[in-house]
């Protein structure tokens, strides 16, 4: 049976996630990006709610959530902040990856990781520019979005490798996303303290941490379009609101539908990820969907406000780049357009809803 | 959330795929190449009746209820629409019965209307058309500027205009033809009357010829002090001076927005997956644009076909679906246009022949962003309740 | 000193070229598509203008002119009919390839065309497709516009062949340019007449083919323009005209600046390829701009008549095919995408109206 | 046809070169990397003056003409707009001299205003800047809604409002203050006002903190019962019923906007080279989906110069260009936001460390399509021409 309504558990997760970005995030929004992070306040905020938490297995605390679950609070966060999401959830996307390890190494590693009040990156190197033999690793990362990195998950072409020590990090001033840091990595000799290898296990991964992203984009869009419309209905010129001249309001009707198509996609990779453990095809186009949506409503948001979107008083210049600096992450577009791409040629016929033979 | 469909949807899809890939695809390559529509008297038309196609839903006051298959939902209608789109969007309108207004009947018609010009599509003797006449020379997505005058004349209303466009017209064994019984009064006015086929003064009927969707007929014609029955007024007099006509007839293209959504996602994917078996037979995957033209292709239109069905959802939830309606029927009649356009170039000369079902559908697919208020009728629609964008 | 006018010859061959496309070939537009041909009237009034002979050296009495002066005349004829265009010009792009022979086999060749009224055609199968050995050429074409082909040039990965014989058409439905022909061609035992080896004259070869069709596509570009402008002024909804709805008028608006856009990239490849002899990227992006470009105008232009764009009463949807099938010619777009980035990235700096070194 | 630059056009052009590699482009990254405008005491500007940048062209009247060199073409002009967007498009606008204001002041201003506003940017002793304050908190792209009054008080005029994101202002010796005297008359009833640093009423300043051009200050201010002698009015009191003061600025503007989409054609070049070295140095050139951005910038960019020179071309022979310049303005802009986005996809993470000049000139750009009139403004004034939409 086709249905799209969310669980009453999804809906609560989304309005205590919502109440939360636009409480704590949204009003530190600026100070949270000159400061180069969140409060401790806003920390543990998110930590009473659970957030950093959220796909967690539930023996070691958390609440074991699956990807539509993270989509729908990521999208709420992204629509505050999308650096302050990534400051509040200390395991990110890297917890995707960590949940594939047998589950006596995850647990000791996961619970390890808490404990400390530890930190996790994960990056994607799947296109071999990162050199690991069978216990350490060497190589470099221009920007991950945080100033901390105390296990650092690589996706690299033969697997994922947990790495541990060796990991040094230079502070960067970031595109965007500076409430979570900016730092370029060097790694020298670093240890692999686990190891995945499993090839459905890497692309669930992955899809897991791009759809992570994605969904960030989507709020931060979301909210970029919500911010210009109510600016357009307010603005008056030529004696209407500029939402009024109709180029403006098909503008607008545009950038509404370019989000809520990716939210449809964000939420059937998701949905699929969880609920057939492989949405490789859809997460990487949820994916590229953002990136693409993202060139297209980061600039306009802006143009929509005229001079006063330029200026750092109004957020959508930050929404601009900020959406711009998330589609860089994981290998970027191109990465997940390939990696779509090619599983799509493979099939025989790319679009069903239903099983079919060749037809 | 659960997006997959459950056993009953999949059956009906299949026996749709099954229609269209042995019945629609054929009849529907036919017409394109000998550019007329399917003949009113080929067999194909006989076959949709044996196949129980071609009738009407409506059933006289007292008709026990049948019992047996509940009713499809609007998403299983819709992903059913997608599938014989998918074989040829054109057949599907040429189909016989009381198609598009069999529901401005049944909502607006009296029992002795929904009697008199329903009755025949219970279980018709042959295949049966009806027709809805809207569109006019003059007036396409703004359906308040219809010209088309009702005039009443003693127990006669005499009908003068000109219609354009109207699907299956000359073969209808009637016609719901809009008009107006005031044009100093605009939509209020507007009302709509059975028209039946001989009628003096209606036609004569011109085949318009079109780029693609060549199975199916649309017809001009005009209406020259064309007199029919008082009683032919759909709704009878009494509801004369509400405005139900025009409500009428945009209830309709509300309704229908997702269909045609649905239509341009199963044009897209015939497309897709005809140029993705061109590639792979070809040896183009290799080659990184030709992915990307088919990557996108693949994820718009899975994008279109979620918030389509998304949009049907919502009326199966009987939930207000204005936005998603217009949204699916705009974006989706883009990215299906875009996708024809995309395949050519994969196909390269091979498109250029002429000869390949892409550069049928390249034809075929404009439509869908015509057709049921243009893409920039849908976005108005949508700029009203985003921004309150005055009519 | 940099000027964009046009020279008194120039302004007269477009004036020229105007009157017989306006006169003659817009009005037997469908009629012309119908019959798959032009009347021997117009193709008498082309000669007479001296239309197919642009190109032709002077001693055998063409007017030897360049490649703007072609694009000049071809942007007219294809704002009336491109197939048309196609047909009025025996020799067509691929007398571009003949010029670069040696004089004495360019002449001999040309006479013996113009004196038995045989008909040319040029096909680009760089992509190494095409079998040739010394002597003869084996191979199909699928589509080219065109029921008779007494010539055919091939360039093909190592050079220009020009084939004599062995050319067997079999007509085709064609997508566009019905009026030109349409025919596949199957090649066996071909003789191979002449050739062209030099690197520089393959590539003027090419980029002049690319450049004709190109301007055949802006002038019909142009004229889908003109055409849904003037009905939108004239056609009223909603209460007054629709090209007064202000996003149908930015859309109008669009579709006129990426027309000119498109003519100011093909009159510099063409003045560039006149001037300098070689225009490789800017041909090739010429092609690249307009093939864009025709997936924006064409549907366009159909939408903007609604309903009446579908009918084939109004020229719009054959402007829509037409455009979509001279784009897929001569290799297509990627075929140009692939040669112009290729030699742009050869470059040290892109984009320089005065000679630079790398900085 | 001639596409060629003359010798004397690309001698300048490699003089601007030469000044944007050496001056403009490490004082551009370095306001951009403190976050703050160029300070007014820095020796930057002071070397401008030695180069004899920051002048006036105007004379008073009885200067003997200057021989020498003969004054360029608005095409080289708009080459040289573009080449020092190239290194850093908002060292441009901070440079010292009378700036904006200077065309209207030399067009409207009677002989004793242009002495007393123009002399000293004769010769200036020291960098000296002027500013024109037209946009207004409410009163962007629709330069008729200004709100800023002039009232009349004997010899006086009384200025209030409210200025924003306006070039320079704090360092200006003057300002030419937009202002409207009768609020009710719209356009008819602009003016425009000298006003000097330091009068009471004028200020304070909010220097604006932009997303990029950080070069340069964008400043904010109030003009409260700022009272000026009445012989501040441009163009005296004489031509008050004229509507000039708008009429001024539209020309103002018309006249940059051709400058504005050189500027935007510098900032995208700027990328692309950038991009493509960026390219080349890690071996990216080899995938092609990067050629082909690199190949799409490459071609958009080229466009844009094109119709941009076009309309510089047609004001060197004194044909209209009211198109033109329009459509080269939004036509640029939109292309070169597009080449610095495209861009920072190829450079991917390295992007996103944010001190590359790429992410930069992404920043930097996006005021390209809003300065002089947004990319909605430029196609309502091509509207108006094409189809006569009514304003």
């Amino acid at each position: 049976m086709f249905d799209l309504q969310l669980s009453e558990e999804q809906l609560l997760l989304r309005e205590s996630a919502q109440r939360f970005a636009q409480s704590e995030l949204l009003p530190a929004m600026r100070e949270a990006e000159k400061s180069r992070g969140i409060s401790d306040a806003v920390r543990k905020s998110a930590s009473a709610i659970g957030l950093d938490r959220l796909a967690i297995p539930e023996a070691l605390g958390g609440s074991e959530l699956g990807c539509l679950a993270q989509a729908i609070v990521n999208e709420e966060l992204g629509a505050a902040d999308p650096g302050a999401a990534l400051a509040c959830d200390p395991l990110g996307p890297a917890i995707l990856a960590l949940r594939e390890l047998p589950e006596t190494e995850r647990d000791q590693i996961i619970a390890s990781l808490l404990e400390n009040q530890e930190r996790c990156t994960i990056v994607d190197r799947s296109d071999g520019t990162f050199d690991s033999d069978d216990e350490t690793t060497r190589g470099t990362i221009e920007w991950v979005p945080g100033d901390t990195v105390d296990l650092l998950a690589v996706i690299g072409s033969d697997g994922i490798v947990f790495l541990r020590g060796g990991i040094h990090l230079t502070p960067v001033h970031g595109a965007g996303l500076r409430a979570a840091g900016a730092s370029s990595i060097t790694i020298d000799r670093s240890s692999i303290i686990a190891r995945v290898s499993d090839a459905a296990a890497i692309d669930r991964a992955r899809a897991g941490a791009r759809l992570y992203i994605a969904s960030l984009m989507l709020g931060t869009m979301r909210q970029a379009c919500e911010y210009s419309r109510a600016y357009a209905r307010e603005r008056e010129a030529f004696g209407k609101p500029i939402a009024h001249h109709q180029a403006l309001a098909f503008l607008i009707t545009d950038m509404h539908a370019a989000v809520e198509g990716l939210r449809v996609l964000v939420h059937d990779a998701a949905w699929r990820l969880d609920h057939d453990g492989s949405a490789t095809i859809e997460a990487a186009q949820a994916f590229v969907e953002a990136v693409e949506v993202s060139r297209f409503i980061g600039p306009n948001a802006v143009q929509i406000l005229g001079g006063h979107g330029f200026m750092r008083d109004h957020p959508v210049e930050k929404y601009m780049r900020e959406v711009r600096a998330l589609g860089l992450l994981f290998g970027g577009v191109d990465a997940a357009r390939e990696e779509a791409g090619l599983a799509i040629c493979k099939h025989p016929t790319a679009l069903d809803l239903c099983a079919r033979e060749e037809c | 959330m659960h997006l997959e469909l459950d056993a009953d949807s999949k059956q009906r899809l299949e026996r749709a795929r099954e229609i269209g890939r042995t019945e629609v695809r054929p009849i529907g390559l036919e017409a394109d190449r000998l550019g007329r529509p399917i003949p009113v008297d080929d067999s194909y038309f006989a076959r949709c009746l044996e196949r129980g196609e071609g009738r009407t839903r409506w059933r006289p006051a007292g008709t026990p209820k049948r019992s047996g298959r509940r009713r499809r939902s609007t998403v299983t209608t819709l992903l059913i629409a997608e599938e014989l789109s998918y074989w040829d969007r054109g057949v599907g309108v040429a189909n016989p019965g009381p198609g598009l207004p069999e529901g401005n009947v049944i909502a607006q018609g009296t029992e002795e209307q929904k009697e008199k010009y329903l009755s025949a599509f219970i279980k018709p003797d042959r295949p049966r058309w009806a027709s809805f006449a809207m569109t006019e020379p003059g007036a396409g997505s703004d359906a308040a500027a219809i010209r088309t005058t009702a005039r009443k004349d003693g127990d006669s209303w005499i009908l003068n205009g000109a219609k354009c466009f109207i699907g299956n017209a000359s073969r209808a064994d009637w016609i719901l033809v809009q008009a107006t019984t005031d044009p100093e009064r605009g939509r209020a006015a507007q009302r709509a009357f059975f028209v039946e086929q001989g009628t003096a003064g209606l036609g004569p009927f011109k085949i318009e010829p079109k780029m693609g969707l060549k199975a199916y007929e649309s017809t001009s014609f005009p209406l020259q002090d064309c007199r029919i029955p008082a009683e032919n007024l759909l709704g009878g007099e009494k509801k004369r001076e509400r405005p139900e006509g025009f409500k009428g007839a945009m209830r309709t293209f509300n309704a229908q927005r997702p269909v045609i959504a649905a239509n341009a996602v199963g044009i897209g994917r015939s497309a897709l997956d005809e140029t993705l078996r061109f590639a792979r037979e070809h040896g183009l995957i290799k080659q990184a644009r030709v992915r990307d033209r088919i990557e996108h292709m693949t994820r718009k239109l899975r994008m279109a076909r979620l918030i389509c069905l998304r949009a049907g959802w919502l009326a199966d939830q009987e939930r207000p679906n204005v936005v998603e309606a217009s949204m699916c029927k705009y974006v989706a009649a883009a990215v299906a246009q875009e996708a024809t356009a995309l395949g050519m170039e994969v196909l390269g000369a091979v498109a250029g022949r002429g000869d390949h079902i892409v550069e049928k559908l390249y034809r075929d697919v404009k439509a869908m962003d015509i057709v049921e208020g243009t893409g920039q009728i849908q976005r108005m629609i949508i700029a009203r309740k985003l921004v309150e964008l005055p009519r």
